[in-house]
Parts: structure tokens; C-alpha cells; sequence
């Protein structure tokens, strides 16, 4: 659906997100910049203000959108921490104020969007167990190391993998909980080889943690233990190429942030943006990693 | 050589003014961020913008109560955030069955039963309440778990939304109810004789003891206070946010703790003013409202948050000290 | 003056907030002279030795020369290593550190790589504590010595600093005779060797005994300086107060009978403090308890009490005939005690709270109105009514209690404990740091009240107060009691005598 | 009555078992501890496993032998997470162009640096050490995000990263360090005359200053040392994990105090034994390890922490009171 070409025109946009130091969220900024920049050269100006949420609070996420309102956006882009907690302010301010709102991940519950961007995470997760029942041994005990036992899109994942992992027939341990951190996932991994020595493999939600916990099997000499991730970045990804890391599920944030900032653009230009659109879970592993060199996840942010 | 009581009036007049210059000296501070926040943004200042930061701020306001009451009296109340989630967890998994009323009538038995659990052992045990308020978080915080199973809890009568969305006279009805509890604490501490009592055991237990007060009765009764803000709080967030999960307010205890200080509560009790807590609070809630407005870098936003706050407090000590000299 | 004087003040002045502690204050001392320093409650005698101290300064210049050339202290560390030294009023010591580590704080003696020496910490310790005369182990925390040891230890920590100039505020409050002596012996030993010392007291019978000259103060201006020889004690306290002080009768002599017993204490043991304590109060009576330091005194006020602490092992209590627990001090202050401690700053004031909240604190229930809320106009009258009735001297009762200065701090507890109507008033140590008039004044205070019916005890090391003030006396000695006085025999020398051998003299 | 002076020896010998009974006292909760967490998980004892234990606390160790110091001082240092997590981040992505011994040593400076700047607002501008650490720890989070603009910082030199690895003795090489930082910090506290000028300080300042202490210089090199140790602890983390990432250590501030407060330091200041710390921290990550050892149910394994946590603090106190009563 491209536009139709339209005379000087300027837009504020907000962009809430929800843990914006984090590089996955900082790449799905970088995507929407780049859509921007494209616009601008069709004579469309937007002036964005991106809002964090304090950094995971979802009470303060709902206070940013509340923000942003007030100060008179046209549309809204919107990483939500929650997708019934942010439901409710998007409802009531958003859809009742008829401001267009872009959704990108994870997904609202209730109210209405114009365009709503998002990767497969149970698929993901299914993947993940797929890729771990080939490369572990029939019946190997697999565990989930989870950082987010009440966070929708973690919840999907690891039900993904789980309820896949033991179709493969592999014996599916109860989940650890852990911060979101690479000294926890470092301990939770050493405690782990402690309880349960014949281990083969842990999936994670995240690749922080699973740096960590490289670190342990490295140092403990237990590289047999295979690693399944969801997320990258530089450090990830050479541990990947390394074969330190089985695999990773790999995301497209940039495309996210890119394809939801043209949505927004295309709504407000009088157009009709898709109004799902799916983003398909990509496997990276040893074999495919140069694939993935480019990946704006990959790139260090300084090396840019 | 003792002043003749005919000039005691004036000196009672004196009195009321250097009780009162902390407050309007931090109110001057506060003017201070507002109007360099309206220079940045020309919106801060609307209505709606004022609005929102009522509301935003009415849980925190409502917990920072109990916890000054709590901290004045020499203790610490780790446990508030989680309280505060487990009581609406409750109170929102309870609505279906019991309708609304009834629902928060019953958490709000949540927050005073975990101070008097605290209560007891703080007094009775001798522990630290910054100790066993850690631990009662913890079972709070996983008790609200186990009640929502991880999930978030929505679909909340209209009718309870009310409390939460609600706007007479163009107030956000949160807020009324969160300065009615600053205003009920504030008459509780300075106003009656529990409040006297409060202030003596934070300042030294041992006199207050001898002078006949019953230090653990009171200390219990200053915990189950403020886990009755937090469960009240608890029902505010939940009718303005309309869903709750499990997670909910996490660190909560620390901005408030952080906004109590900052309100001149000193960390060791017997001294602080209600008040001007509330200034504490919308210093921090201004702050995160001015990041969102000043468009500051991520990355930089905690450095601005904390230089910030540094400066406030500071130049709220400098210029008390220079009103002190004159 | 032949000889320049070592310490020079002239036209010292200080204000705090809107108070003008110091007006005028005009003060010389020469190098081994021995100059006291006296003056009413308030007169601003410890503001001058603070000022000296470094833990104030004055207003507008300096005013002060100190071995030729002008001195100004930015803090307590520069006075300190200037030579000028000070024992402050109140106590100053750390409860939780030791008595080593207490007298050598800021002054341990340290080897390589700035590592304590503890053994000769410890010798140098005890060798000090042998020097003064204290027998107790360098290694105790302070916490658990008596008021008086911890005042002698004071004194111990400023000799470590070799003072050239030592300024002692009231350091004989608290003290035993025996102690008392010591201390005037150290300080005519120090003279003797060339240290200044500035010695102030409200025992003007002491300040007679070791000082060369006296300066007096009131209103915050010294009004005199006199040679000790030419001058008598009459002639002082006059110049201090602007009247005659009456000597009167001690009260025993006058014999008066009490014969309604209002409380009585049966076989109270505290462990290891208090060894099965018997004894009678009467309505209207004035009953002393003293002995040396450590008997007990403050253990049994604050046994009977009920005091947290005191683990009472047996004891029984009968209040008006009727028996009572009088458990804890809630439920003592119920059934009509009061206690009076003896250590102002730990367990007396709370030096932010205003005079009146401090006053009111035991009977603030009283002030609730039907509404719940606090009568706050009784409430300020009732803060206003302490300070006119013992006359202390503050710029109202919304004053903080830690802007009086010590003796009327202690006023103000003494209101504080009279406004709960006691029927039963324990006071340990009553007259601390109160000037000779105030003293006078409690005194009469003390006796109206029992002429009103209530029971009175004091507990206290302080004989005179004993012999003056109380119908009858027991003596302590290691926590039993050992002797009653009464009538006639109620006199200073068979008391001393009991106290210290422990047998009932003649 | 009193004890002669000869009896000395004696009496010291009793003085030091005085003191040393809460030790001892702490060392038997925390055996009763082991007992119970061996019995339920056989594989709490292996070797491996307290291998895993020792090389997991050190850096919280470190840190907290810093905390202590600030404590028993009478103040707080709230910033020593994001410290820790700054200057790992500035050690590692110093360490290509530097090599790994000049890049620590230059990343050393943070603390002490972080530590002046706090010193110098609490004691100048006499603003609380909880608001101004809580600012400085907003700062230090801040640059720390800038300095790894977000990223994992990896791939550090082999040579460094055996520091964090090496177990001479079968000891992990970083809990040796930690325990030669506790011994430090005993030494200087303990041994040292600017030990007992800390204590003094934060068991009563105007007795402290009134001994000729410099109060303000005494209060300012604390929280420098603390943030030595945060920055010493950033580079045993770094070394042990081999990457860093800006929100490491987040929360750790309050893990630690709570080890500090569980090892007998009292919130006030003046009071507490460093070598009982050691005990607090084990207590700390004993139950996060046997947590993952025990299998306990993910929604209930807080609400054990915070059983356990009340539940040690508590026996040690109820035997300190049956052992004062003999
Ligand atoms: N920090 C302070 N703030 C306000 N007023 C003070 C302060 N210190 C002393 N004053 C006032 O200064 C006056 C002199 O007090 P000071 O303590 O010097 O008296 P003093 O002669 O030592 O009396 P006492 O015999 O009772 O110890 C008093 O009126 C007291 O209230
Ligand atoms: N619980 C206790 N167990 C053992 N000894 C104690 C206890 N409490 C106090 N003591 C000791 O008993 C002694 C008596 O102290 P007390 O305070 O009664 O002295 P006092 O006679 O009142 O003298 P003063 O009033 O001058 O201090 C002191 O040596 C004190 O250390
Ligand atoms: O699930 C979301 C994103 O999809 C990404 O994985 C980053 O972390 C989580 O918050
Ligand atoms: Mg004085
Ligand atoms: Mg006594």
C-alpha cells in the first residue's frame, strides 16, 4: 500500500516502549528512524518522542502513554510491557480520542489498532525445541530457564518449546526462575550442572542470560550441554559462530519498528496499512550465521 | 530570666512560621522544576497534562502516608509494593464472585494483617523491620503470584472503574482520595495523641517507654497503617489501571522511601513532616513526566533523574541553611 | 597582672536564632591558675567553654588571645591540638565502645602501616584508670559503668591530650565524695604543674577549694571577677542570684511524723544488682536512698519501676494497701509512680521536641478531646505552666528542649514528672547541674508536694541533698540495704561511714 | 564488684568471648541452615557445589565488606550496583586498546571517584547518603548504558578472565580475594585508628567530633572505600563471567544490605562485626542456590526466601536471648 505522494506535511508521533535500553527495542527505534528518513524525502516530517516506561514498569508505561497524549501526538507506535495492562489506556484515550495506534510485539488484548507487528513466539519457541530434540539425545532432560514467569511473550515461548520438547518424546524439567542478567544466568547454569549433571539443554528467553551461562559450561568444561535462545546481539551471535551456542531464534525488530513506522505514516496519509502483520522466526546456527551478519542485532551499535 | 509569659503569643506566631518554613521552602524548590518544566514543554502546564500527573501519582502518594507514618516512627516498610499487588490481585479475582464492594472490603484486610505479621516480629522478635519486611515482600510478592497464576486479572465491573477514572470538578478522584489519606495521616500525627506518641518512640524508644507509652503496640499499629495504605493503594491502582498482575509495583518501596527522604523524614524517625512528603512524591513523579517531555536520550534519562533529585535536596538544604542564618 | 595572661576573652558574644546566650563576656586566665566559672542556670557558663572548645563561634571578631596571638577554633580538633581541652557537661563517651577505647579515641597509639598497638592500648589504659583511682577493666563498654565512673572517665580522656588549658564543665556532678576529692586533687596537682584550668561548678563549696579566682556570670555577661580569698560564698551566691539565700533547717530535725504507709516493698531481688529490698513509704514522706556509687540506687528506683532490664527475680508490691505488679513502667505510671532517671541525654529528653511535648509526654491521653483529636491549647498551657512554675529559663514553651541550656533541661523533666499527679515520686539524682537558688527552689518543690501527700524518694550519692531533704535514709551497700536513719541520727558522717563499710555505724 | 586490674588477662579473654558469641552464634544458625538444606538436596555438600557457592558471592562479598564500613559509619551507599556494573564496563571495553592490568587499574578509580562525589554532598551539603547515593546510582547507571551503548561487552583476554577462574587449592581464585578483602576490612576496622574513628562516628557524631575527629573526612573516605570495593568487585564479576552488560548487578545494593543488616550491623551505625557479614551474604546465596537444588515451585520459591530469610534471623535472635539470660 504505498501513499499517495502528499503535499508538506508534519506529524508528532510517540513511540512507548517498554524497556528501551534494551538493544532489541533500541533496534525496533532504529527501523522506525529509517522509515522516517524515507518519508521525509516524500515531504513527510515527523517529529518523534520515544517514552520508556521506567525501563520494565508497566504502571509507568501506562503513565507514558497517558504522557504522550497530552502532548498532542497524532498517532502512537507501541511496544507494550503488557498487553492487557496497556489495553485498558489505549482504549479509553487512544480509540475514544481516535488517535491512530501502531502495535509493535507482543500484542494488545482488547481496544483497536491499525496495524499490529509481531514475530510467532510460540512458534519460536517450537522451533527451539525442534532444533533441540535433533542435536540432544532421545529422551535427554531439557530445562527452561525462565527470567518472566508473568510476561505474555515469555509465557508463549516457553509454552512453545515445552509442550513441542516433549512431543519430541525429551524430558521436560520444572522451569527456573532467575533475573533477566548474566551473573544469574551464569549461577542458575552452575547451580543447575550441580542438581542435575546429565543435563543436555536449556532454553532461554533471552540472550543475556544465555551468555552467562556460556561462561559456566565453558569454564566447567561442559560445552555438551546445548544452549537454545531467543534474541541476539554481537557477543550472542560470535558465540553462535563459535558453536558455543546451539541456536538462536531470531527476531526481526528493525523490520518491526520499520514496517509499524510506515503503517503509522500510511494510516495518516489517508492510506489502509495491513492490519496484521506477521513476522516469521528465523533459526540461526552455526551453519547459517553469516546470514545473520548484517542483522542490525548484530552489528555492534559503536561500529555503526 | 524567663521571658514574660504576655509574649508568648508572638513567640507561639514565630514558632508556627520556622515549623513551617521546611514546607514552604520546598515548595519554593518545587516551583523552581515546574517552571523550568513549562520553559521545555509549554504543554506541562495544561490541564490534562496536570491531570494525568495527579493520577499518576495517587498510588504512590497514598503508601507514601503509611510510610512516612512508619519511618517517623523509626521503621521501614519493605514490603509495600508487593502488598500493594497482592491486595489487588485479591481484590480483582474476588469481584466476579463477590461484586466490588465486598471484594475490597476483603483485601483491605490484606496490608494490616501483613504489618501486624511484621508488627509481631519486629517487636516481639527483635528483628530489624527492614529484615522482616524483606521477607514478608517476598511472600507477599509470591502469594500475588500463586492468586493470579502468573496471569494479569482484568474485566473489572464498570462500576469499581469509577473510582479509578472519575473526575469531579475536573480532579482526578484518585488524587482527592490520596490528599484525604495525607490529610487523615496528617491530623493522625500532629493532631492527636497517638501521632505524639509515633513521633517519641522514633525519636528515642527508651524515654518514650518510660514515659508510660506502649512501644511495641505502637509499632505494631505504624506497620498495620501502612499496610493498609498499600491495600488501599492497592484498589486505586487497580480501578485506574483496570487490570493487575502479579508484578505490579516493583521498587515501589524505594521510590517511596526515596519521595519520604526527600520529603525531610530523616531515615532514623522522630522527625518529618507529612506535608511535605508530598512534595517527595511529585518531585519523582514530575521527574519521570519531564523526561517524556524533554525527549532525554534513554541512556541518559536515569543520569538526569539522578542529578536531579541531587539538586533538589541540595538546593532545598542550601537554602535552608541560609534562612537559618538571617 | 605581672604576667600576660595565657587565655584572653574580651567582649565575647553569641546569639543563637533570635537568643543572645552571650552579651558581653570578659575572661582572663593566667598559665597555672585554677579560675572557676559560676552563674545561674543559663547564664551561659558551658556556651563560653564551647566557644573555647571550637564547637561554636562567636559572633563578629575574635575576642580572644590565646598565648599571644588570636584564637579561633574552627572545630573541637583545633582546640584540642592547640592545648585547650575540654570536659563538657554532659556526658560524652560512646556507650558502645570501651573504656580503652573510649579514653583514647582520636588518640590511640599506633605502630606500622598505622596498626593499633593494642597491648599498649591497654596498659596505657589501665594505667590511667590506676592513676585515678578506678578499678575497672579497660576492655568494659561503657554502657555498663555507672554515671559517675563514666564522668571520672571523661576526665581520664582529656588528661591523654596533655592540656595546657583544661576547661572542666560541672565535672563533679554525679560524683561521690571519695570521687569528688579525687578530682580536686587532680586539678591542684595540674595547677602545680602549669596547666590553666577553668573549673565550673554549682558546688560552690568546691570552687572554694581549689580556685584562685571566681568569675561570675548572669544573663550572659560576666559581672565580676573576685580573688577566692577575698571573697566568701554568700558573698558569691549573691552575686549570682541578686538575693540571700536562707539556710534552712534540714527536715529531719524538724521530725515530722508520717504514719500512713502508701507503698510498700517486700523482698525485691534483681539478680546480681538488688538483694532482697524491704521497706515502707509513707504518705507525705521523704525517703532517701544513698550510698556509694554502685550500691544500687538507680537498680532500685528503676526495679520499682518496672523498668525493662531489671529482671526481678522475687518482690512484691502493696500501693495504698493494695497489692500490685507494677510491671512495666506504663503500668507503674497508671497506678501513680514516676521516675525521674538520672541520665538526662539517654533516657530523659528528646532534644527535638519542644518543651511542651516533652512535659506532656507521660499524660498526653489526658489532652484527648471526645473528637479524638488533641487539645492543643491545654496542651501548649500546660508546657507554659511548667516553665513559669519552676522557672525555667527558655524563650517558650514551643522551644526545643536541646536549646536549654543543662540545669534547665533538667527542670523541665522534673515538670514533666510532676504534671502526672504522682503519688509515689522516684527521683534518682534529682539535682543535677541545677544552680545553688534553682537547688533551693526543688527542694521547697519537693517538700509542697509531699506536704500535699505525695510519697517521695530520692535516690541519691549526694549526702547533703539526704540530710537536708529527707524524713528518713537507707544506705546501700552492694545492692542490700544496710542502714535507716532517721531523726537526729540522719547525719552526714554515720551515712558515709555505713556507706562505705557496710555495717550500720553507731 | 568491680574486677581488679591484675585479673586483667582474664577478663579480656571474656570480653573477647563476649564478642565473639554472636559469631559464634550466627555460625550455628547458619549450620543449622546447611543441615537442613543437605538433608533436602544430597547434592547441597558436593564439592562442586561449594565451589559454585564460594565463586557466586565473591563479588557481593567484596561489596559487602565495603557496605560495612559505610554502615557502621551511620550511612548508606545505595549506588554500589550500578558502580560495580559502570566500572566492569569501562574495564572491558578498555581492556583491547589498554590490555587487561592498566584498564583495571584505570577502572578502579570509579569507585573512590563515585564514592568523593558522595562524600562530598553528604557532608558539605548535608543531604542523606540514601538520596544522594540513589542519585549517584541513577548516574553511574546512566554512563554505564552509554559506555556499552547497550551492548554485551565480551571477548576479554584469556589472561584476565583466569582470575576469575582459577581455583588454586581448589579454592575459587575470586572467593580468596573476597575473604582477603573481609580480613582487609576487619583490619581496618578493628585494628586500625581510623577504625574506631568509623565506629565512633556512627555510634554518636558530636561525641565523635567533639573527640577532635574530622567527622566529614572520616564519613567521605567510607564511601570511597566502598566504592573502591565496588569497583574491585566489577572487575572479579567481569573476570568471572567474561562479559558485561549495563544492567548488571542491578538490586545488588539491596541484596547486600539486607546481608549487612542480617549480619548484625545495626541500621543506625556504630554496631557490627564484618567477619558476622560474611555470614549474612552465605545466608543470602545459600537460599537462592538450594531454591534451584530444592525444585520448589517457581510461584512459591519467594515466599520460602522470605520464610527463611525471617526464620534465621529470628533463631538467631531467640538464642542470643536464651544465651544473655544464663
Ligand atoms: N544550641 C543552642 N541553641 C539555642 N540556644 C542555646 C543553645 N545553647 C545554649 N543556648 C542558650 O544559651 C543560654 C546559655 O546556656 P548555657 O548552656 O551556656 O548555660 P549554662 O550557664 O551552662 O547553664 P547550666 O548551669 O544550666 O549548665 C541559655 O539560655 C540556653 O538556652
Ligand atoms: N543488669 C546488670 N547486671 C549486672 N550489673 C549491673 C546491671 N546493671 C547495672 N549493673 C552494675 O551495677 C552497679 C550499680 O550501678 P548504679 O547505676 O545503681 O549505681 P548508683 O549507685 O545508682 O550510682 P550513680 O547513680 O552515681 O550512677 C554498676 O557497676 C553497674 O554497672
Ligand atoms: O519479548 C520481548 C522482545 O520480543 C524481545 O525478546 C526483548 O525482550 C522481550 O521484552
Ligand atoms: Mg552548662
Ligand atoms: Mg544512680
Amino acid at each position: 500500500a504505498d501513499p499517495v505522494r502528499a503535499q508538506e506535511k508534519s506529524f508528532r508521533l510517540g513511540y512507548s516502549q517498554f524497556w528501551g535500553t534494551n538493544t532489541f527495542l533500541r533496534t525496533q527505534i532504529a527501523g522506525a528512524q529509517k522509515a522516517m528518513k524515507e518519508w521525509e524525502t516524500k515531504g513527510v516530517k515527523v517529529d518523534l518522542i520515544v517514552t520508556n516506561g521506567g525501563d520494565t514498569d508497566t504502571t509507568k508505561q501506562v503513565a507514558d502513554v497517558e504522557d504522550l497524549y497530552t502532548q498532542g501526538i497524532d498517532g502512537l507506535l507501541i511496544f507494550p510491557g503488557d498487553s492487557v495492562v496497556l489495553a485498558d489506556p489505549i482504549k479509553n484515550i487512544y480509540n475514544a480520542n481516535n488517535i491512530p495506534v501502531v502495535v509493535t510485539d507482543i500484542g494488545l488484548g482488547s481496544g483497536d489498532w491499525v496495524s499490529y507487528v509481531v514475530t510467532a513466539n510460540e512458534q519460536g519457541g517450537r522451533m527451539a525445541a525442534d532444533y533441540m530434540a535433533k542435536n540432544v539425545k532421545p529422551g535427554a532432560k531439557v530445562i527452561v530457564f525462565d527470567h518472566g514467569p508473568a510476561v505474555q511473550c515469555i509465557i508463549d515461548r516457553n509454552r512453545g518449546f515445552e509442550e513441542r520438547a516433549k512431543e519430541l518424546g525429551l524430558e521436560v524439567l520444572p522451569r527456573k526462575v532467575m533475573k533477566l542478567s548474566l551473573e544469574d544466568g551464569r549461577r542458575t547454569m552452575e547451580d543447575t550442572l550441580t542438581e542435575i549433571p546429565d543435563i543436555a539443554g536449556v532454553f532461554f528467553q533471552n540472550h543475556a542470560p544465555t551468555i552467562g551461562a556460556e561462561a559456566t559450561l565453558e569454564a566447567a568444561n561442559r560445552l555438551d550441554v546445548k544452549l537454545v535462545n531467543f534474541d541476539t546481539d554481537p557477543t550472542a551471535y560470535r558465540l553462535v559462530k563459535e558453536g558455543k551456542i546451539l541456536g538462536t531464534i531470531v527476531q526481526n525488530p528493525f523490520e518491526m519498528g520499520y514496517v509499524g513506522m510506515n503503517s503509522m505514516l500510511t494510516k495518516l496519509t489517508g492510506g489502509t496499512p495491513e492490519k496484521l502483520v506477521q513476522l516469521e522466526p528465523r533459526l540461526m546456527t552455526k551453519d547459517n550465521v553469516a546470514e545473520f551478519a548484517d542483522e542490525p542485532q548484530v552489528l555492534d551499535a559503536k561500529a555503526k | 530570666m524567663t521571658m514574660p509569659i504576655t509574649e508568648n503569643a508572638g513567640a507561639n506566631w514565630k514558632g508556627t512560621l520556622r515549623r513551617s518554613y521546611g514546607l514552604i521552602q520546598s515548595v519554593a524548590v518545587l516551583l523552581v522544576l515546574v517552571i523550568i518544566m513549562s520553559l521545555i514543554s509549554p504543554r506541562f502546564m495544561s490541564v490534562i497534562n496536570i491531570q494525568n500527573l495527579m493520577a499518576q501519582m495517587s498510588p504512590a502518594l497514598i503508601v507514601a502516608a503509611g510510610m512516612t507514618i512508619v519511618m517517623i516512627n523509626g521503621e521501614f516498610d519493605i514490603s509495600v509494593g508487593a502488598v500493594l499487588a497482592l491486595t489487588a490481585a485479591v481484590s480483582a479475582s474476588l469481584m466476579p464472585q463477590l461484586g466490588f464492594v465486598p471484594a475490597i472490603f476483603v483485601s483491605l484486610f490484606i496490608g494490616p494483617l501483613f504489618g501486624l505479621i511484621a508488627g509481631l516480629i519486629v517487636t516481639y522478635g527483635g528483628i530489624p523491620s527492614f529484615i522482616t519486611t524483606l521477607g514478608t515482600m517476598m511472600i507477599a510478592r509470591s502469594l500475588a503470584f500463586v492468586v493470579t497464576g502468573g496471569q494479569v486479572i482484568s474485566d473489572l465491573p464498570p462500576a469499581f472503574r469509577v473510582i479509578g477514572l472519575a473526575r469531579p470538578l475536573g480532579i482526578p478522584l484518585p488524587f482527592i482520595i490520596a490528599m484525604a489519606t495525607i490529610v487523615f495521616g496528617w491530623i493522625l500525627l500532629t493532631q492527636t495523641a497517638f501521632g505524639k506518641k509515633v513521633y517519641a518512640i522514633g525519636a528515642n524508644r527508651l524515654v518514650a517507654a518510660l514515659s508510660g507509652i506502649s512501644v511495641k503496640r505502637t509499632k505494631i499499629i505504624c506497620l498495620m497503617l501502612c499496610g493498609l495504605a498499600a491495600s488501599f493503594a492497592g484498589n486505586i491502582l487497580l480501578a485506574r489501571i483496570g487490570a493487575i498482575q502479579a508484578d505490579t509495583a516493583r521498587g515501589l518501596e524505594f521510590e517511596v522511601i526515596a519521595a519520604v527522604v526527600i520529603g525531610g523524614v530523616s531515615l532514623g524517625g522522630g522527625q518529618g513532616n507529612i506535608m511535605r512528603v508530598i512534595i517527595g512524591v511529585v518531585v519523582i513523579a514530575l521527574i519521570r513526566n519531564f523526561m517524556n517531555l524533554a525527549r532525554i536520550d534513554i541512556f541518559w534519562q536515569d543520569f538526569a533523574t539522578g542529578s536531579i533529585i541531587i539538586a533538589a535536596v541540595l538546593l532545598d538544604a542550601l537554602q535552608k541553611r541560609i534562612g537559618s542564618q538571617t | 597582672m605581672l604576667i600576660e595572661p595565657l587565655l584572653k576573652c574580651s567582649n565575647v558574644r553569641k546569639t543563637f536564632g533570635g537568643l543572645q546566650a552571650l552579651k558581653e563576656v570578659h575572661f582572663e586566665i593566667g598559665k597555672g591558675q585554677v579560675h572557676g566559672l559560676v552563674g545561674e542556670n543559663g547564664a551561659g557558663k558551658s556556651t563560653l567553654l564551647r566557644i573555647l572548645a571550637g564547637v561554636h563561634q562567636p559572633d563578629g571578631g575574635t575576642g580572644i588571645v590565646y598565648n599571644g596571638t588570636s584564637y579561633a577554633p574552627h572545630n573541637a580538633n583545633d582546640a584540642l591540638r592547640s592545648g585547650i581541652v575540654t570536659i563538657h557537661q554532659d556526658i560524652n563517651l560512646i556507650g558502645t565502645m570501651t573504656v580503652a577505647e573510649n579514653i583514647l579515641l582520636n588518640n590511640e597509639p599506633t605502630g606500622a602501616w598505622g596498626l593499633l598497638r593494642a597491648s599498649k592500648m591497654n596498659k596505657l589504659a589501665a594505667n590511667l584508670l590506676k592513676q585515678y583511682h578506678l578499678d575497672i577493666d579497660p576492655s568494659t563498654p561503657v554502657n555498663e559503668l555507672p554515671n559517675d565512673i563514666k564522668k571520672m572517665l571523661q576526665i581520664v580522656k582529656a588528661m591523654t591530650w596533655n592540656p595546657k588549658v583544661l576547661l572542666m564543665d560541672e565535672p563533679t556532678s554525679s560524683l561521690t565524695n571519695v570521687e569528688v576529692e579525687v578530682v580536686l586533687d587532680l586539678v591542684r596537682d595540674l595547677a602545680k604543674r602549669g596547666v590553666s584550668i577553668v573549673f565550673v561548678s554549682h558546688y560552690l563549696s568546691e570552687v572554694f577549694a581549689v580556685c584562685d579566682d571566681i568569675t561570675i556570670m548572669r544573663d550572659g555577661r560576666t559581672v565580676g571577677t573576685l580573688r577566692t580569698s577575698d571573697t566568701t560564698i554568700s558573698q558569691v551566691v549573691r552575686h549570682m542570684l541578686g538575693r540571700e539565700l536562707v539556710e534552712e533547717q534540714s527536715r529531719s530535725a524538724r521530725g515530722t511524723q508520717h504514719n500512713e504507709v502508701l507503698l510498700s516493698v517486700r523482698n525485691l531481688t534483681v539478680p546480681g544488682v538488688l538483694n532482697d529490698i524491704s521497706f515502707d513509704l509513707h504518705r507525705g514522706e521523704i525517703l532517701g536512698f544513698t550510698g556509694l556509687t554502685g550500691s544500687g540506687l538507680s537498680e532500685l528506683a528503676r526495679a520499682i519501676y518496672g523498668v525493662s532490664g531489671m529482671r526481678r527475680e522475687k518482690g512484691t508490691f502493696e500501693l495504698e494497701g493494695k497489692a500490685t505488679g507494677l510491671a512495666n513502667p506504663a503500668q507503674s505510671l497508671k497506678q501513680g509512680l514516676a521516675l525521674l532517671t538520672n541520665d538526662r541525654l539517654r533516657e530523659g529528653i528528646l532534644p527535638d521536641f519542644s518543651i511542651t511535648d516533652n512535659v506532656c509526654l507521660p499524660i498526653i491521653d489526658r489532652y484527648r478531646k471526645p473528637t479524638g483529636l488533641l487539645n492543643l491549647g491545654e496542651l501548649n498551657a500546660a508546657g507554659r505552666e511548667a516553665i513559669t512554675k519552676l522557672r525555667v529559663k527558655a524563650s517558650g514553651p514551643d522551644a526545643p528542649i536541646k536549646s536549654l541550656s543543662g540545669g534547665n533541661q533538667q527542670k523541665v523533666l522534673i515538670a514533666k514528672w510532676l504534671t502526672t499527679n504522682p503519688k509515689v515520686f522516684l527521683l534518682d539524682d534529682p539535682t543535677v547541674g541545677i544552680d545553688v537558688g534553682s537547688k533551693d527552689e526543688i527542694r521547697k518543690l519537693i517538700e509542697q508536694i509531699a506536704a500535699e501527700g505525695v510519697g517521695v524518694i530520692i535516690f541519691t550519692t549526694e549526702i547533703p541533698d539526704i540530710e537536708k531533704l529527707c524524713d528518713r535514709a537507707f544506705v546501700m551497700f552492694r545492692g542490700t540495704v544496710v542502714g535507716e536513719f532517721q531523726g537526729e541520727k540522719l547525719e552526714k558522717n554515720r551515712i558515709l561511714e555505713t556507706s562505705v563499710s557496710g555495717r550500720m555505724a553507731a
